[in-house]
């Protein structure tokens, strides 16, 4: 919509004629002008002056564009000089003069007065920036633009965009340029001909053009739009139904990778770990710490954070083994008394030592967004990497826990211990290995779920329940169970929300948990036979 | 008057309320009937057609090779087990497979496990005191007083099972002869019409075997009984007929010494010296 | 000296509050550490009570009757949630103490011994819905909230304004979801698609706490900026944006009564202050704290102008006490226990902070009662002499309950 | 009788002679001692104690049925609160039109959420009779529901425990919910009087608290009753070897079914009583974390004793006040490390501090823990 | 091989072995026998370390002193133990329980030896089945091959023929007679049959109420021993 405005300014012309930006130069007194025009007039008033900005051909221009889109373009209130905002954290900020461009140093905060801008300045600002990447040599910049495009074309830029498929090399470039001139003709001059274009389109813009479309009184037209319309529909459905899918799958990992520790722990070893929601706590702190120590590079500290959490949260687990855990043998019901009042102490301990306050972990720029798979589906990216992070947990677990020998052994000392020292076992070596193992797997949990969620000392809280649910619902001691059973969950929670809500879901999704283990007293996958009654 | 006496009186238990419990019908001879019974596990056929009669009052063996199905078959009979196919029978009415294992219990089917299975938080006498054959309901159990009768028959099992001196012992603590006792004792308290006996004298001595033997033979009669034990001697003591299970089904039935010179039994069971 | 004036502090320090509430005692604490140091008030020194209420809702009315009964308190700064705030105030009420209650809410209430320094439904939810119809051009509106009481009510209150408005129905939808929610795939896909039906869509958001952060996320990954979809937060603060990565979230909005980015020297002086007592260069301020400092200097002022610390005296001392807030004008304590703000609408930046892109032309007076609800547009609150009473019916003539209770 | 029985125990003896001398002793020091004296007993203590006897027959209910029975409820929590509610229910109607809107029949928070009407489950809460035996039954019909469908399937073990924590989850989301009708997350509150007498006054508080004592020894004398009785021990069968007691011809679902209930209903009344005193009921009382911190209050008492439950209940609760007090900021390292130092150095609990029991019945594993390692 | 001295043992206040002496020599067979619970398997329990002795020593090999060794260590010295009750892990498989006892050889054998499948081949049919699932029988029989798969050199069998079939009982005497014959293993036996323990032990020893009665060659055991101890 920024864009529709922006086609009648004669400027457009200007960007979409020439190759490039001029290399003038203005006067610094007419710049200082100009700026201290915007700094003093109206939000209202400064549409105006921002289009003179950009139209004034200054080189400068767009550095001043992207700081003020930004709020970082201010005044130094003594002076009445304008600066451009470098770092704004904290009381002082640093600063260069946004004339010359010399740095000047950190300037006290009560001394600048930013020029403020809303969102639709920033619309107006970033629809400037961005039709200038029409032309851009990238062809990602150029795709998105010409995505844009899509609903905003008008009759003047209409007329040029054959001339801009033309010169246009890249296929989907040509293929979103063409989609957008279509949507542009079934709307405004009901041709039928654009409407097999349209036929088969997820894009919202080109859906909304054939409802119009199938509005109008042209017999022809209503009957190619309807056409177009139904295979639209069946596509959406499709799509919809592979996104809940996704969804579903994506929270199932969540719920996998939180739970899939005390599969081991609790499942395993019998341990009813109450502090397994801290693990996973100590994990995502982790990965908060790493950041601090690697500032600006958020990318690698998260993968520096995948063994340094295992290692923390795994040696947060050896410490209660060895002061807690290990003199409860044989009372595992114990270990749920004893291990809540670790967590309560965790968690204050975190409250007090780091700060009662949520910690920002940063996502990194290869995690943020998503993946289009066509327009009406695209994959947020951080989930599909949590997705395939708890595949590659699991499938790791999976092998420690069969192809070596702790596997076994852990499985022996559980299930008698002494009869397994008495095999040779060293009972005490595979119980600290176990349970660091699990705790460290939650500590894996905690460096994937500070990318989605809090990272805050009510972090385990959150999930220490829903981790219970999973494991008991795929049936204790079971690896592959927790890992159907969290998936089914996942599924099931997104399958419901559209239909009943958030809150519903969740209760039913807990309900369904009750009647299934009246079906199936011992999860998904029991132990079935004599040797479960043991 | 009469009708409204009828209906008062306290005896009186109206015919609707008094369906498994009624006694088990046993003019045709048989008291336990099983017919074309098959279990599997998985797809091992633990138990493969097995066609087994016993009668009223009757002492019986079964032996057979380890794996063999004795187990199996008592799981079956008491409830704990469904088999896939065919059908079991208390006396002439009552269909085994349709009931509970409290209820099987209540009709009089008692059983002693291979594993002695006794709890272990429990006192020795408040072990023999649970198996009492008494009303098991709820109300009646949370009510129930421990009367001098009662008391007497606990001592006498007491005797009998000689744990008299660790009475009041925590069960868990007994040796696993001692278990082994304790569960015969629970059984005579539950005084069943048919007792299941599942390998009663392991891990006792010679002479403990010879009590046993004694136990078990003068409860037949009375009480019919089934024993499954892999002790010859124990077997030979006690024995009027024999079966031998193997691999799910009957490989022979008769007098000890018609079994043990079967040579099909011989081969897969008794070893050549026994 | 005299003894001191006991300043009981109710805020949860543990439990899943204490990540809002802990901030409020320690400004609290620092307060009445700077008081202290300008000699108290009446020549008597404050003394902080600090209690734990754990965020457990029964605890936090025990340690108000604790503080009232035991320690013997002049006045309480205290609670967060709604829920915690009616569970105390049956015992403020009986034991007839003062409370300063500094957080947003839904309003519909209104004690004799409660002073409400946040906003009011009509101080935030209203004057933020005004702005994105008029200044921004919204359309379409998805109100999206926490399920419990405030979010329930103020949505109750901007439904029924929209559609005084002419929204259509159609054009409202309208979410909840459970606290701590924090898988939001569906709900932002859902607002996408709602947002995508061609009309200008804005969500106003009055999720709480913890769901924040994943919420904002989902927002940013499923790439809705506040270009295409801008949400308006009633609940997000400062501090809430200090434990989320705010790139993605760069223009979108909050409705308060106080920035810390607000260009004061009042503010400066208080961020200073905070940066100084907290020890932490990069501590940040937010809404409640202002509140509270209102609120505190409010009391202070209701205490020297009644020159006792009598609950009653002060009570009456403090309606009409006006103080500097951090925003560059006055709090006025009006007769309905609620106080004059100014509105305010910021944009997030990337720094964390808030910029402010546009304000009410003067403060506002909070309103204890809803015009916007059915059951309670015709009750005003005056805790003046002589109609003393929290919620006279206008239409009715009579005082709710009280009036009833008395006559009994 | 079987009330009667443990009144023959010493310990049955001891427990009540405390109680009662207890009661006795705070009421004669709240009445008849001035104010300004030190052993003057307040009546914010008063409320605080009774707010403690409540949390303790809460432990008791949940001893009978983990102690005894070997299932471990992560949600009696639930049973406790629909205790709660229903007594909350009838507070509320009693307002009358005493509520800020003035409205008659509808409480506050349904006038300002726009209802119309009355929702059909709050008829006949203005009973104080129906309300009572709502106390009773609220919790008794869930778990009579849920105990029949989860221990004719034979649940055990951590399964069982699950699904009650999924039970009091999904009862506590669904409270939160404001269309439910039973106040959302604020709950319900602002009570003013109870059969007549107004709550703030200090006797209806004494009078509470008293009610409160003999409910707590009622509720103690019919557990030690059901333990004390060979239904007691079916009970200890069923959770040490609970295929054994089946073929003994017990019906094992239905003892269970039987104590659960019992259980869930003396939690209901715990609940009933909590409400007034405390002031509010709102749905955190079903939050699975809070059946689980009972569940701790008992393992640090002592489990399988029923009075251990009562001594950690007070204990805790008592512990929280005075640590929330006066180390707001560390108090959760206090209450934490308790908890560690007791499991690791007192396995038996407190109560196995001050009694050696004669036998040691709790010593045995029991099912759910054998469950949790299989 | 193993020389008990003086050994005491407690259950708590009940003491249950009373100054026990007892010698067992390499390369023999070592019956041990007595009434129902005298305190046989407690003194098994004692010297696998399952049980802890109040007094007392046990000498293995001569020199080794177990009193202060753990029980896994003891395992290690090459002391394999088939306990009364089977012991066996019921949710592990067969071939998985086999393997448990893989740990402690020195060779670092990774397979299982063929000798255990030879000699039970139930064992090696019924692999893949878990071993809770088998019957008793088979359990007892899981339990002996269990731990023969450590090679052990002192073998602690307390009761080993309890369930198992009459010709597999034989057969197991007769593996025992191979072992100690073939390999100089040391035996310590538990058993209440006469016949078998006549048929394949060297030694006896009673036991009565936690004290070695009687003690020699199994020649000695004569049936005025046996009135006396044995009988009820
Ligand atoms: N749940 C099960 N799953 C798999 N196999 C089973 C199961 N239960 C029993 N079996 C198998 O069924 C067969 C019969 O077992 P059963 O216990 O009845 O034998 P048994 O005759 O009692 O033997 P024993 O004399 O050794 O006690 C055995 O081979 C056993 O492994
Ligand atoms: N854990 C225990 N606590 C207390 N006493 C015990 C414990 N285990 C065994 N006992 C007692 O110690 C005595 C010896 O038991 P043990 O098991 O050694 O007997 P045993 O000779 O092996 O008998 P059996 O032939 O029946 O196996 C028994 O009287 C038993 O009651
Ligand atoms: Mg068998
Ligand atoms: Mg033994």
């Amino acid at each position: 919509m920024g864009i529709t405005r922006l086609l009648s300014h004669p400027l457009l012309a200007f960007f979409l004629l020439c190759p490039g930006l001029s290399q003038a130069k203005v006067e610094d007194s007419e710049a200082q002008k100009l700026l201290t025009t915007l700094a003093e007039s109206s939000f209202a008033e400064k549409k105006e002056v921002v289009n003179q900005i950009a139209g004034s051909g200054d080189e400068r221009a767009r550095g001043w564009l992207e700081s003020y889109a930004s709020n970082k373009l201010g005044r130094i209130e003594s002076s009445g000089q304008f600066i451009i905002v470098l770092e704004n954290r904290g009381r002082d900020w640093t600063v260069e003069s946004a004339l010359t461009g010399e740095n000047l140093g950190e300037i006290s905060r009560r001394d600048i007065d930013t020029i403020r801008v809303n969102n639709a300045l920033r619309n107006e600002l970033e629809s400037i920036l961005s039709v200038i990447d029409l032309k851009s040599p990238d062809e990602d910049n150029r795709l998105s633009a010409a995505r844009a495009l899509k609903g905003s074309v008008d009759g003047t830029l209409a007329e040029r965009i054959p001339e801009l498929i033309e010169t246009e090399e890249s296929a989907s470039v040509q293929a979103a340029l063409t989609e957008a001139l279509a949507i542009y003709k079934v709307e405004e001059q009901g041709d039928v001909a654009a409407v097999a274009t349209l036929s088969g389109s997820l894009n919202s813009e080109a859906r909304a053009a054939l409802q119009q479309a199938m509005r109008s009184d042209d017999a022809a037209l209503v009957a190619a739009a309807t056409e177009a319309m139904a295979s639209i529909e069946q596509k959406l459905t499709l799509n919809r139904a592979a996104e809940t899918l996704y969804f579903g799958l994506s929270l199932g990992s969540v719920l996998v990778l939180a739970a899939i520790g005390l599969a081991i722990t609790f499942g395993v070893m019998g341990v009813i770990n109450m502090a397994h929601g801290e693990l996973i706590m100590l994990g995502a702190y982790t990965t908060w710490g790493m950041q601090q120590l690697l500032p600006g590079q958020p990318g690698l500290a998260l993968l520096l954070s995948i063994p340094a959490g295992f290692l923390v949260a795994a040696l947060a687990g050896v410490a209660i083994e060895r002061t807690v855990i290990q003199h409860l043998k044989g009372r595992p019901l114990e270990t749920l008394l004893a291990t809540f009042g670790v967590s309560l102490i965790l968690q204050q301990l975190v409250r007090t030592v780091i700060s009662p306050l949520n910690r920002t972990v940063i996502t990194p720029d290869w995690m943020s967004g998503s993946v289009m798979i066509n327009e009406a589906l695209s994959l947020t990216l951080n989930r599909l990497y949590v997705i395939g992070f708890a595949l590659v947990v699991f499938a790791g677990l999976m092998l420690i826990m069969r192809k070596t020998r702790l596997g076994l052994e852990v499985r022996a000392v559980t299930q008698n211990r002494a009869m397994a020292r008495s095999m040779g076992i060293k009972a005490t070596k595979v119980d600290i290995l176990t349970f660091a193992l699990g705790s460290g797997v939650a500590g894996l949990a905690g460096v994937a779920l500070s990318q989605i969620t809090n990272v805050g000392p009510n972090l385990g809280q959150s999930y220490i329940i829903d981790s219970f649910m999973v494991v008991v619902f795929g049936g204790v001691g079971n690896l592959w169970g927790t890992l159907l059973a969290g998936m089914t969950l996942g599924t099931i929670n997104q399958l419901l929300e559209p239909w009943v809500g958030a809150v519903l879901a969740k209760i039913m999704v807990l309900v369904f948990i009750i009647l299934f283990i009246q079906k199936r007293p011992r999860g998904l996958f029991p132990q079935k036979g004599r040797a479960a009654e043991g | 008057m009469s009708l409204i006496q009828e209906l008062t009186n306290r005896d009186k238990v109206f015919e609707f309320l008094v369906p498994a419990q009624s006694p088990v019908d046993v003019r045709h001879g048989p008291i336990l009937y099983l017919e074309g019974v098959n279990v599997s596990f998985d797809g091992f056929r633990a138990i493969n057609n097995l066609n087994l009669t016993i009668d009223d009052g009757e002492l019986r063996c079964i032996i057979g090779p380890n794996g063999a199905g004795k187990t199996t078959m008592m799981d079956i009979i008491t409830g704990k087990t469904r088999p896939d196919t065919g059908s079991v029978w208390f006396g002439s009415r009552h269909n085994l497979l349709t009931l509970s294992e409290p209820d099987i219990a209540s009709l009089g089917i008692g059983r002693k496990f291979q594993k002695p299975t006794v709890f272990e938080a429990l006192t020795v006498f408040e072990n023999l005191e649970l198996a009492m054959a008494t009303d098991k309901r709820i109300l009646p159990t949370l009510t129930a007083i421990m009367t001098t009768e009662y008391r007497d028959r606990i001592d006498e099992v007491l005797e009998i099972i000689g744990l008299k001196e660790l009475r009041l012992a925590l069960a868990g603590i007994l040796s696993h002869g001692q278990k082994q006792w304790l569960e015969i004792g629970m059984l005579l308290m539950q005084k069943p019409r048919l007792l299941l006996v599942d390998e009663p004298v392991a891990g006792m001595t010679e002479q403990e075997m010879e009590r046993t033997a004694e136990l078990l033979t003068s409860l037949a009669g009375k009480q019919s009984v089934v024993v499954v034990e892999h002790d010859m001697g124990f077997v030979r003591s006690i024995a009027r007929k024999v079966t031998v299970l193997h691999q799910g089904s009957v490989l022979a039935e008769g007098s000890m010494d018609q079994v043990s010179n079967d040579p099909e039994v011989i081969k897969v069971y008794l070893g050549e010296e026994a | 000296a005299e003894d001191p004036i006991k300043v009981g502090i109710l805020h949860s320090l543990s439990g899943t509050m204490a990540i809002s509430e802990s901030t409020l005692k320690d400004t609290m604490l620092m307060l009445i550490e700077k008081q202290n140091k300008a000699g108290g008030v009446l020549g008597r020194q404050l003394e902080p009570v600090v209690v734990d209420p754990a965020s457990n809702w029964p605890l936090f009315a025990e340690k108000a009757r604790e503080l009232l009964a035991k320690e013997k308190v002049d006045v309480i700064f205290g609670n967060w949630t709604s829920v915690s705030r009616k569970s105390v105030l049956p015992v403020i009420e009986e034991l007839n103490g003062l409370l300063f209650y500094p957080v947003q809410y839904e309003g519909e209430e209104s004690s004799e011994n409660v002073f409400y320094t946040g906003a009011a439904p009509n101080q935030q939810a209203i004057p933020a819905v005004d702005y994105l119809m008029n200044d921004i051009g919204v359309e379409r509106w998805v109100l999206a909230g926490t399920d419990y009481v405030y979010p329930r009510t103020t949505n109750k209150i901007l439904e029924t304004y929209l559609k005084d408005k002419g929204v259509a129905a159609g054009d409202i939808m309208i979410n909840y979801t459970p606290f701590g929610h924090s898988n939001w795939q569906a709900i932002v896909s859902d607002i996408k698609a709602f947002g995508s039906a061609g009309k200008k869509t804005a969500v106003v958001s009055t999720i709480n706490g913890d769901a924040n952060v994943p919420f904002y996320r989902e927002l940013g990954n499923q790439g809705i900026d506040a270009a295409d979809i801008p949400v308006v937060a009633f609940s997000v603060g400062e501090q809430e944006l200090s434990g989320i990565d705010t790139a993605p979230l760069v223009g979108h909005l909050a409705a308060w009564n106080y920035f810390m980015s607000v260009e004061s020297d009042a503010n400066y002086d208080f961020i200073d202050a905070w940066v100084a007592y907290s020890g932490n260069e990069e501590a940040v301020t937010n809404d409640p704290m202002e509140a509270h400092y209102i609120g505190f200097n409010m009391y202070i002022e209701a205490v020297k102008k009644a020159g006792t610390t009598d609950v009653d005296a002060v009570k009456d001392a403090i309606i009409g006490v006006a103080v500097p807030n951090l925003t560059g004008g006055y709090a006025t304590m009006m007769p309905n226990h609620h106080i004059t703000k100014p509105v305010l609408i910021g944009e997030i930046q990337d720094n964390g902070q808030f910029s402010v892109v546009w304000e009410t032309p003067s403060t506002v007076a909070g309103d204890a009662w809803s015009d916007f609800l059915p059951g309670s547009k015709d009750l005003i609150s005056d805790w003046r002499k002589p109609l003393f009473c929290g919620n006279f019916n206008v239409v009715s003539g009579t005082c709710g309950g009280k009036a009833k209770a008395a006559a009994e | 009788m079987w009330l009667t029985r443990p009144l023959q125990e010493r310990s049955t003896r001891i427990f009540l002679g405390v109680l009662f001398a207890s009661l006795v002793i705070v009421s004669v020091l709240h009445v008849f001692i001035p104010q300004d004296s030190a052993l003057y007993v307040s009546s914010y203590t008063i409320t605080l104690l009774g707010k403690y006897l409540c949390y303790a027959l809460l432990a008791v209910a949940v001893d009978l049925v983990w102690g005894y029975l070997g299932i471990l409820s992560l949600g009696h929590g639930a049973f406790f609160a629909l205790g709660g509610y229903a007594m909350g229910m009838y507070l509320m109607r009693q307002i009358g039109d005493r509520g800020v809107y003035g409205d008659p029949m509808l409480p506050d928070f349904m006038v300002f959420l726009n209802w119309q009407e009355l929702p059909w489950y709050w008829l006949g809460f203005d009973m104080a009779w129906f309300a009572f035996i709502m106390v009773l039954l609220a919790p008794g019909i869930l778990a009579l529901v849920f105990g029949f469908l989860a221990f004719r399937s034979r649940v055990t073990g951590v399964y069982l425990s699950i699904i009650t924590q999924a039970l009091t989850f999904a009862l506590m989301l669904a409270f939160f919910r404001n269309e439910m009708g039973f106040g959302g997350n604020n709950g319900l509150t602002d009570f003013k009087d109870i059969l007549g007498f107004d709550l703030r006054t200090d006797a209806t508080r004494l009078g509470l608290f008293i009610a409160t004592g003999i409910a707590l020894a009622i509720g103690y004398l019919i557990c030690r009753g059901i333990v004390t009785s060979k239904l007691g021990r079916v009970s200890i069968a069923c959770r040490d070897a609970e295929a054994r007691t089946r073929f003994l011809g017990y019906r094992v679902e239905r003892v269970q079914l039987f104590v659960f209930v019992v259980s869930a209903m003396l939690a209901g009344v715990a609940g009933a009583l909590y409400v007034p005193q405390v002031g509010i009921i709102n749905p955190s009382e079903f939050s699975p974390l809070f059946s689980i911190e009972v569940v701790v209050w008992v393992a640090l008492g002592g489990r399988a004793t029923l009075y251990g439950a009562v001594i950690g209940a007070i204990l805790v609760n008592y512990g929280k006040t005075v640590f929330t007090g006066i180390m707001p900021d560390a108090w959760l390292f206090a209450l934490g490390g308790l908890f560690v130092l007791v499991t690791v150095f007192l396995p038996k609990g407190i109560a196995g501090l001050l009694f050696k029991p004669k036998k040691a019945k709790d010593a045995g594993n029991t099912l759910p823990e054998q469950e949790a390692t299989a | 091989m193993l020389r008990i001295d003086k050994l005491n043992q407690y259950y708590g206040e009940s003491h249950t072995l009373w100054d026990l002496e007892l010698d067992v020599p390499q390369g023999q067979c070592t019956c041990v026998m007595g009434r129902n619970g005298v305190g046989k398997t407690t003194l098994m329990k004692c010297i696998m370390g399952e049980e802890s002795v109040k007094s007392g020593s046990l000498a293995f090999a001569s020199d080794v002193e177990l009193t202060q060794k753990k029980i896994e260590d003891r395992a290690r010295l090459g002391i394999g133990y088939v306990p009364q009750g089977r012991q066996i892990f019921p949710l592990l498989t067969v071939e998985e329980n086999l393997r448990t006892g893989l740990a402690v050889r020195k060779d670092g054998c990774k397979v299982i030896p063929a000798r255990v499948y030879e000699l039970f081949p139930v064992l090696k049919e019924m692999r893949h089945r878990r071993g809770g699932d088998l019957s008793g029988g088979q359990q007892q029989q899981l339990a002996i091959g269990r731990a023969l798969v450590i090679e052990p050199r002192l073998l602690i069998l307390d009761e080993p023929g309890e369930g198992i079939q009459p010709n597999i009982v034989a057969q197991i005497g007769e593996v025992i007679r191979k072992l100690i014959e073939e390999d100089g293993l040391t035996v310590l036996l538990v058993e209440q049959k006469l016949p078998f323990a006549r048929k394949y032990a060297d030694r006896f020893a009673i036991l009565d109420r936690g004290r070695r009665v009687a003690e020699g060659e199994i020649a000695g055991l004569t049936d005025e021993l046996i009135k006396k101890h044995l009988t009820v």
